[in-house]
C-alpha cells in the first residue's frame, strides 16, 4: 500500500467538559477494510461523524488524498467521495425507496427528476443487496432490517471512495449480512476505503483486513491481522479480561407462566402460534427477518391487537387491549426499535426510567430527586455509561439499549420479553445483557428472547421456537439446537 | 425484584433558574422588560398597577394553563375563545332567561365546556383528526352554538356577589378571580411536576408510541387534556363574565392566538415533551406587561403592533443567544 | 318598471357588533310583516368574504340589495357587482365614495358624538381631564365621532384631554383594560368619551374597579340594548341611541320603492337620540 | 437467497387516487358536498356559479400554495394576512400617494413581502426562532407597518384595467386573477413534484437532520420557503385590491387560520413532510364550495358556523374511515 487516502492526526472532541475523542489518529488505504472496534460510548460514531462532515472536531488535522480535509458539512464531505451509513436510520419514510437511495442527488433529465432513470437505479442497488422491494414503496411501514438495507442502497448509490458503515448489520439476519459483505467485497476490490463499525466479532473476522480498537475516545490497540483471536481483541476493548460470554443456564422449573395457543394476528403475519414459557425458562424465538417474531411478542404484549387464539399468564386468560393491560398483568416488553419505541431521546434518562414505572410511585409526590435516585439505581446496575440527568440522545447507541432494558427491569415482571436486547451492544456489555436475562430466569421469570443473531438464541435459551414466514415451524430444545437445524426450519 | 428506594437523597438541586428550563430567555426579556418601563413611566412601577396587570392577565392565565397541557402531549386547542364564548352564553342564559341561581348556571358552563372537550378529544383519538382541524372545527361550531343561545345578543345584569368576585380586593390585593387563577396555576405546576399523571403528559408528548408501550394510556391522556383545556377555557369565561358584568357571543375571538404565544413564548415547545407552567407564566406576564406597558407610555396602537413583534422575537430568542453563549 | 320585492339580499358586516344585529332584526321583522324573503349573510367584519357574499346573493336572484358594508371603509365593488346586475342597493350606515348606493340610511354621527360630548362636558362642570377611548382607528365611525367631539371640545377651553386610545374590534374587554391602564397613568381623569357603548361599558367597568375618589363621567354612542339597561341603573352616564329599529324599516320600505322604480333621495341622515337616565326608560321598552 | 418478501411488495401501485396521498378522503368530501348542493339547490350547478366560487377562493388559493410550502417543511406561517395587508398598502401608496406608475407599485409590494418573509426565513434560521413565534411577531409587526402606511386609512382608486383584472371574464371564463391563481398552482405542482428543490421541502419535512446528513442546506430551503410564502402572500395582496379596487391596512385579518386549514384540510401533515398541492387544491375548494353552498342554501350565519365546523371534521374524517376499511 502507498498513500493513505485519509488520515487523521490527533482528533479530540469535547461536549462540554465530557472528552469524547482524545488525541486520535488513523490510516485508511485504499482497497482495504478497517475495523473500528470499542465499547459502547467508545467514540466510534463521534469519529466516523468527524470524517463525514456532520460533527466538528475540537482538535486536530485530517487529510483526504494529501490534501488537508475540514468538511463543514455533509455535502463537502459526500462531495469529495466520503460517504457515511449512520447508525441511527437516516430515512424519510413518507418518500418512497427510490428517493431515499438517491436524497438530495435525484438523477435530473431536462431540469426536471427523472423518475423512471431514478427508480430504475434504485432498483439495481437494492438487487445487489438481494431486496426486492419495488423503489416506488413508501419507506414507511418497511422492517427495521428492510430499512437497514436501504440505507445501504444509500450509500452504495454514492460514488464512494470512501466507505463508513457504521453497525450496518445490528438491524440485519444472516442472509442479509451475508449480501452485504459481497458488496463491501466487491468496494474492496475497487479500490475503496472501507472503515466497518461492529459489536459482532464473527463478522469482523470475516471482512476485515486490519483492526483499530479505541476505549473511552483513547486509541489503544491496532491489530494488523484479522486472524487475531477474538478473546485478545475484546481485552483490548473493555481493558480487561472477558472469562465466558454466556452464563449456565438455569433449569426450568417445569411449572408453566405464559401459555399461548393458536394464536393468530390479523393481518396474518404470524398464524396458529402455540407454545408455552415455564417459570425460569428462557425461550428463544428465531427466523429469517420477515418472519413475523416482532409481530408475534408485540402481540403478546399487548402492543397489536391479535384476531384468534388466547394468551394466558399462570393458568388466567388474558384480555389484551393495551400494552398497559399486559403491564399490569406483569408482561413486559423490550421493542427491537429504540429509537422509535423503546427511548423518548429529547428526555432526560431519568424520566425515560420512570415512564414505565409511573404507577409505582402511586399516588406520592414525584420529586426530582426520586426520579434520579430511581434512575440512578438502574443505571448503575444496569452499567449504563451516563448520568441520569443526561439527555437519551447524549448517549452511545448501546447505552440507549441498556436504558431501554433498564426501565424495565425495576418492576417485578413475570414475562419478559426481549425484542433483539442486544442490538448495537457492546461484547463485553452483551455479557452483562446475558447475565441478566440469566439471573431474571434463576428468579423465576418466564423470558422470551428474539433475535436474529443466532450464537446468541442458542447461546442464552432452553428451548428455541422458529418461526418460518409467520408459521410456527418447530420448537427445538436446547440439546437438538443448532445452526443447521435452526436454519433448516427457518428455510422452510 | 429491584426494590425501589425513594428516599429523598442525592446531589444538591439544581440552581433555581434551571427549574424554568427553556424560559430562562423569556425570564431575562420579562424583568428587562419591568426594568426598562419602570424608568420609562412612572405610573409603571407601583402596587396598584401590579394588581391591574394581574386583573388584566387572569382570562389569559387560566386559559393558558389549559393550552400549556395540550401542547405538552404535542397538540392544539384553538377551540378555547369560541368554548370561552359558550359557556359565557350558556351561563348567561341559564341564570337571565331560564330563570335559575347563577351557580347552577355556573355548572351548567362548566359542563357545557366538558363536552367541548370531550368532543374534540374522541375526534382526535377515536377518529383520528389532527387536533388541529378538530379543534379549528370546534372553534367554529361552538361560536355559532354561543351565537344562537341568543341570537348574537348580549346577556346583562348578573347578582352583585358575581361581580364583586372581579372587583372586591381582599385586603386591598386580590380579587377572587386573581386568587382563582393563581390558585389553578399553582395546582397545575404541582400536578406537572410532581403527579404520576403529569409526567404523564410528558411522555405522551415527547413520544406517544413510547408511552404506549410504557403502559400509559395515550388516548384517556389525550381525551383528558382536551377536556380540561376546555374546562379551563369555560372558568376563563365565567372570570370573565364577572369582570364585564355581562356575557356577549364574540367574547374570546381570536385568544386562542394570543394563549399559544403565552405558552410557547414560555418556552413550551410545539413540537410536544418539554416546558411547563413556569414558562408560561412568564408567558402571559410578558404579554401582560408588553400590554399594560405600551398603554401607559401611551404608544399609538400602530407602532404598538410592531413594538409587540420585535420585543416577543427578543423575548424568544434571547433564549437562543443565551444557550449559543452556553 | 314596477316590479315587487319577493326576495331581498341582507349583506351584514358583522353580526357580533350589536349595533348591526339590531338592523339586521329589524331588516328581518319587517320584511316578515311585508311577505319578503329575506336572505342574509354575515361578512364577520371583513371586506372580501362580503364581496363573495354579494356574488352568492346575486346567483340567488335576489331582486334588492341592502348593504351594511364590512372593513374599516365600505368597499365599492358589492354595490358594482349589484348595479351591472341591476338590482337597486341601499346601502346603510357606510357609504363608499366612488360607488354609492341607490340610498344611504345612516346617523349623522359628527353630530350626534358632538351632542354626546356636549352633554359630558357640561356635566362635569366645563373643566377637568378627560380621556378618549376611540374606536378602531382609521375607521368611518372612528373618524365621524371624533369629528363630532373635537367640535364639541373647542367651546370649552378648561377640558383638557390627557390620553386617548384606540379599540382594535370595539368591544367591552378592551374598554376595560384601556380605561384600567388610563386610571393608572392619570388618576384624576374626570371625563370619559367611549366611541361606542360596549367601550363605554367596559370603560364604566374599570372606574369602578379603581374606585376613584372622584366623579367619573362617561359618554357612549349607539344604544346598545345592553347599554340602555345599564344607563337605567347609573352605569355609566349618557349615549346616543341610533335608530336601528327604524333604520331597518327604512332599508326594507326603499328597497321596495327602489325596485318599484320609485325615486327616493340619495342620502337620508337620522338623528341618534341624546339618551340619559331621564328618557332611558321608553327607549327600553321600544328602540327607536 | 433471502426470498422475495411478498407483504412488502405493496399494492398495484398507479391507482389514479393514490396520487393524492392523504386527500383521498377530503376529495370525496368535497365530491358528495357537491352532489349534495346540487341537489339542495338550483343556484349552485350552474357555470356562472362555478366561475364565482374561482373568483372567491382566488385570494385564498394563492396564499394557500405558499402555506403548504411552508407546512411540507414542517413550518407554520401566522404573517400571510398581515403580510398581504402590507404588500396591499405598499402598492396603494407607491401608486396613488407616491405617484408612481401602478406597475412599479406591484413591483415595490413584492419586494416589501420578500423582505418580511427574508426576516421570518433569517430568524429561524440563524437566530433559531420557533416559526410559531417569528410568524407571530412578523404578523403584528407587519400589520402595524401596514397601518402606519397611511395611519389606517384606506386608498381607493386605481386605474380601470387594474379592476378589470379581477372581473374581465376572458372568453367569458377566466378573469386575469383567477388565471393568476392556476398559474401559480400548476407551477408549484411542477415544482413539489419534478424538481429537485421541490424535492427538498420533502426532505427537510420529513426530517431535516436526515436532509442535512444527505447534503441538502436546510438553512437555504427554510429560507427560501419562507420568502416564497411571503410574496405569494403579498401577490394574494395585489389580487385582492384588484378585487375590492382599494386597500386597507385591516385586510387579510385572521387570514392565516384560513389557509393553514385549507392546506391541512387537503391532507399535507403539520408535522411536515407529507402533503402536496393537489391536496391544498381540495382543501381550498371545500371551504370555497361550503361558504358559497351555505349562503345559497341561505342558511343563517350562525347556524352556517356549526355547520362549517361539522363538515369540516367530516371531510377529514372521512380519511381515516377509509384508512381503516383498507
Ligand atoms: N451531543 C452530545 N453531547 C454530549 N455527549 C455526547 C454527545 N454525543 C455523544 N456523546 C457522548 O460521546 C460518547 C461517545 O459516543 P459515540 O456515539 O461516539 O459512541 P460509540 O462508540 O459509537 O458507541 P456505540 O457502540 O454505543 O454506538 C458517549 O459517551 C456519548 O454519551
Ligand atoms: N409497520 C408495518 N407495516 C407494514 N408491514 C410491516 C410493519 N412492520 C412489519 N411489517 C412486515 O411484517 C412482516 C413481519 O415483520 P416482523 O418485523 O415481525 O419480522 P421479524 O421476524 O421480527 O423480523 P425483523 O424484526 O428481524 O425484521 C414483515 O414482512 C414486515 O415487513
Ligand atoms: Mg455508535
Ligand atoms: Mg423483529
Amino acid at each position: 500500500m502507498t498513500e493513505p487516502v485519509l488520515s487523521l492526526r490527533g482528533i479530540s472532541k469535547r461536549y462540554g467538559p465530557l472528552q469524547v475523542l482524545k488525541n486520535v489518529s488513523l490510516d485508511v488505504y485504499a482497497g482495504e477494510v478497517v475495523a473500528l472496534l470499542g465499547e459502547n460510548g467508545a467514540g466510534k460514531s463521534t469519529l466516523s461523524g468527524i470524517i463525514a462532515g456532520s460533527r466538528a472536531p475540537s482538535e486536530g488535522t485530517m487529510t483526504w488524498l494529501g490534501q488537508p480535509y475540514a468538511p463543514a458539512t455533509p455535502r463537502e464531505a459526500i462531495d469529495k467521495g466520503v460517504v457515511l451509513i449512520h447508525q441511527e436510520l437516516q430515512l424519510l419514510p413518507e418518500l418512497s425507496i427510490a428517493e431515499n437511495v438517491f436524497i438530495g442527488r435525484w438523477p435530473m433529465k431536462n431540469g426536471v427528476i427523472d423518475r423512471a432513470e431514478m427508480v430504475r437505479r434504485a432498483q439495481e442497488q437494492l438487487s445487489r443487496l438481494n431486496l426486492h422491494i419495488p423503489a416506488t414503496r413508501k419507506v414507511a411501514g418497511l422492517s427495521t432490517a428492510n430499512q437497514q438495507l436501504i440505507e445501504i442502497a444509500k450509500a452504495l448509490a454514492l460514488d464512494a471512495k470512501l466507505l463508513i458503515l457504521d453497525e450496518p448489520t445490528a438491524a440485519l439476519g444472516g442472509a442479509e449480512t451475508e449480501a452485504l459483505f459481497n458488496q463491501v467485497r466487491k468496494l474492496r476490490s475497487e479500490g475503496v476505503g472501507i472503515v466497518y463499525i461492529s459489536h459482532r466479532m464473527e463478522e469482523i473476522k470475516q471482512i476485515t483486513d486490519r483492526i483499530v480498537v479505541l476505549r473511552d475516545g483513547v486509541r489503544v490497540q491496532e491489530f494488523a491481522d484479522s486472524a487475531t483471536p477474538v478473546r485478545t481483541i475484546v481485552e483490548s476493548m473493555v481493558g480487561r479480561p472477558l472469562e465466558r460470554m454466556f452464563p449456565p443456564l438455569p433449569e426450568p422449573s417445569g411449572r408453566p407462566v405464559l401459555q399461548v395457543s393458536g394464536l393468530t394476528s390479523p393481518a396474518r403475519s404470524f398464524r396458529d402460534v402455540s407454545f408455552e414459557v415455564q417459570s425460569g425458562e428462557i425461550l428463544g424465538i428465531a427466523g429469517l427477518v420477515g418472519a413475523g417474531r416482532t409481530e408475534l411478542v408485540r402481540a403478546i404484549s399487548g402492543a397489536d391487537p391479535i384476531s384468534s387464539g388466547t394468551v394466558k399468564l399462570n393458568g388466567e386468560e388474558l384480555r389484551l387491549r393495551s400494552p398497559a393491560d399486559a403491564i399490569a398483568k406483569g408482561i413486559v416488553m423490550v421493542p427491537e426499535d429504540r429509537k422509535d419505541q423503546g427511548i423518548v431521546v429529547t428526555h432526560r434518562i431519568s424520566e425515560n426510567v420512570v415512564y414505565p414505572n409511573l404507577d409505582m410511585f402511586g399516588r406520592r409526590w414525584i420529586t426530582a430527586k426520586m426520579k434520579r435516585t430511581f434512575a440512578e439505581q438502574a443505571i448503575s446496575k444496569f452499567g449504563v455509561k451516563g448520568r441520569a440527568e443526561q439527555y437519551a440522545s447524549d448517549l452511545s447507541g448501546g447505552n440507549q439499549q441498556k436504558v431501554v432494558i433498564a426501565k424495565w427491569l425495576m418492576r417485578d415482571p413475570k414475562v419478559v420479553i426481549l425484542d433483539e436486547p442486544t442490538r448495537g451492544i457492546d461484547v463485553g456489555a452483551r455479557a452483562g445483557i446475558y447475565d441478566i436475562i440469566v439471573n431474571l430466569a434463576k428468579k423465576g421469570v418466564a423470558v422470551i428472547v428474539v433475535s436474529s443473531d443466532l450464537e446468541e438464541v442458542l447461546g442464552v435459551s432452553n428451548r428455541i421456537l422458529v418461526l418460518a414466514q409467520g408459521k410456527q415451524a418447530g420448537i427445538l430444545d436446547r440439546e437438538e439446537a443448532n445452526d443447521v437445524s435452526v436454519m433448516e426450519l427457518a428455510t422452510i | 425484584m429491584v426494590a425501589i428506594d425513594i428516599t429523598e437523597q442525592g446531589r444538591p438541586s439544581g440552581v433555581w433558574l434551571r427549574r424554568l428550563a427553556g424560559a430562562t430567555g423569556p425570564l431575562l426579556g420579562l424583568l428587562a422588560l419591568c426594568v426598562f418601563l419602570s424608568f420609562a413611566t412612572d405610573a409603571f412601577l407601583s402596587l396598584r398597577n401590579g394588581l391591574n396587570i394581574l386583573d388584566q392577565i387572569t382570562v389569559l392565565g387560566i386559559m393558558a394553563v389549559g393550552m400549556t397541557f395540550v401542547i405538552l402531549i404535542g397538540g392544539i386547542d384553538l377551540s378555547v375563545g369560541s368554548v370561552l364564548a359558550l359557556a359565557m352564553m350558556v351561563m348567561g342564559w341559564t341564570a337571565n332567561v331560564a330563570g335559575m341561581p347563577l351557580g347552577v348556571g355556573i355548572g351548567v358552563a362548566l359542563i357545557a365546556s366538558a363536552v367541548s372537550g370531550l368532543i374534540v378529544g374522541l375526534l382526535v383519538t377515536i377518529f383520528r383528526v389532527p387536533a388541529f382541524i378538530a379543534t379549528l372545527a370546534m372553534m367554529s361550531a361552538a361560536r355559532g352554538v354561543a351565537n344562537m343561545i341568543t341570537d348574537g345578543q348580549q346577556i346583562v345584569g348578573f347578582p352583585d356577589w358575581f361581580m364583586m368576585l372581579a372587583i372586591d380586593r381582599h385586603f386591598g390585593i386580590l380579587t377572587a378571580t386573581v386568587f382563582l387563577m393563581l390558585v389553578v396555576v399553582l395546582i397545575a405546576w404541582l400536578f406537572l411536576k410532581f403527579r404520576s399523571e403529569g409526567r404523564m403528559l410528558y411522555a405522551v408528548g415527547g413520544n406517544p408510541e413510547v408511552a404506549r408501550l410504557a403502559g400509559i394510556n395515550v388516548q384517556l391522556v389525550t381525551i383528558g387534556v382536551y377536556v380540561i383545556s376546555a374546562v379551563l377555557a369555560g372558568l376563563a369565561g365565567i372570570v370573565l363574565a364577572a369582570r364585564l358584568d355581562s356575557v356577549q357571543p364574540s367574547s374570546g375571538f381570536g385568544y386562542e392566538l394570543d394563549t399559544i404565544a403565552a405558552v410557547v413564548i414560555g418556552g413550551t415547545s410545539l413540537s410536544g415533551g418539554a416546558g411547563g407552567i413556569g414558562g408560561t407564566l412568564i408567558g402571559v406576564l410578558i404579554i401582560g406587561v408588553l400590554r399594560n406597558g405600551l398603554n401607559l407610555l401611551n404608544v399609538s396602537p400602530f407602532l404598538q403592533q410592531v413594538i409587540i413583534g420585535i420585543v416577543i422575537v427578543l423575548a424568544v430568542g434571547a433564549e437562543t443567544i443565551r444557550r449559543r453563549r452556553a | 318598471h314596477a316590479a315587487e320585492v319577493k326576495k331581498l339580499g341582507l349583506a351584514v358586516a358583522n353580526l357580533q357588533a350589536n349595533f348591526f344585529n339590531q338592523i339586521k332584526q329589524a331588516v328581518e321583522d319587517e320584511a316578515k310583516k311585508r311577505g319578503i324573503e329575506v336572505v342574509t349573510v354575515d361578512a364577520k367584519g371583513d371586506g372580501p368574504t362580503q364581496v363573495n357574499q354579494v356574488q352568492d346573493l346575486l346567483t340567488q336572484n335576489v331582486d334588492a340589495l341592502i348593504y351594511i358594508p364590512a372593513g374599516a371603509a365600505a368597499a365599492t365593488v358589492p354595490v358594482k357587482l349589484a348595479k351591472s346586475a341591476g338590482i337597486p342597493v341601499v346601502n346603510v350606515d357606510r357609504n363608499a365614495e366612488g360607488a354609492p348606493g341607490d340610498t344611504f340610511l345612516a346617523t349623522d354621527s359628527v353630530t350626534s358624538a358632538k351632542a354626546v360630548c356636549d352633554y359630558i362636558l357640561k356635566e362635569a362642570g366645563g373643566k377637568g381631564k378627560m380621556v378618549i377611548i376611540h374606536g378602531q382607528k382609521g375607521t368611518t365611525p372612528e373618524v365621524d365621532r371624533s369629528k363630532g367631539c373635537a367640535q364639541s371640545l373647542k367651546a370649552y377651553p378648561d377640558v383638557k384631554v390627557v390620553a386617548e386610545q384606540y379599540s382594535n374590534i370595539w368591544s367591552q374587554d378592551e374598554g376595560f383594560q384601556i380605561m384600567q391602564n388610563m386610571l393608572q397613568a392619570n388618576p384624576d381623569v374626570s371625563i370619559v368619551f367611549a366611541q361606542a357603548d360596549a367601550l363605554a361599558l367596559g370603560a364604566a367597568q374599570a372606574i369602578k374597579v379603581a374606585n376613584p375618589s372622584q366623579k367619573i363621567v362617561v359618554g357612549g354612542f349607539d344604544g346598545d340594548t345592553a347599554a340602555l339597561e345599564a344607563l337605567s341603573k347609573g352605569v355609566f352616564n349618557v349615549t346616543a341611541t341610533q335608530q336601528t329599529q327604524k333604520m331597518g324599516r327604512d332599508a326594507v320600505a326603499n328597497a321596495v320603492k327602489l325596485v318599484a322604480g320609485e325615486k327616493v333621495p340619495p342620502v337620508q341622515l337620522m338623528d341618534a337620540t341624546l339618551t340619559t337616565k331621564e328618557n332611558v326608560a321608553g327607549f327600553i321598552a321600544n328602540h327607536p
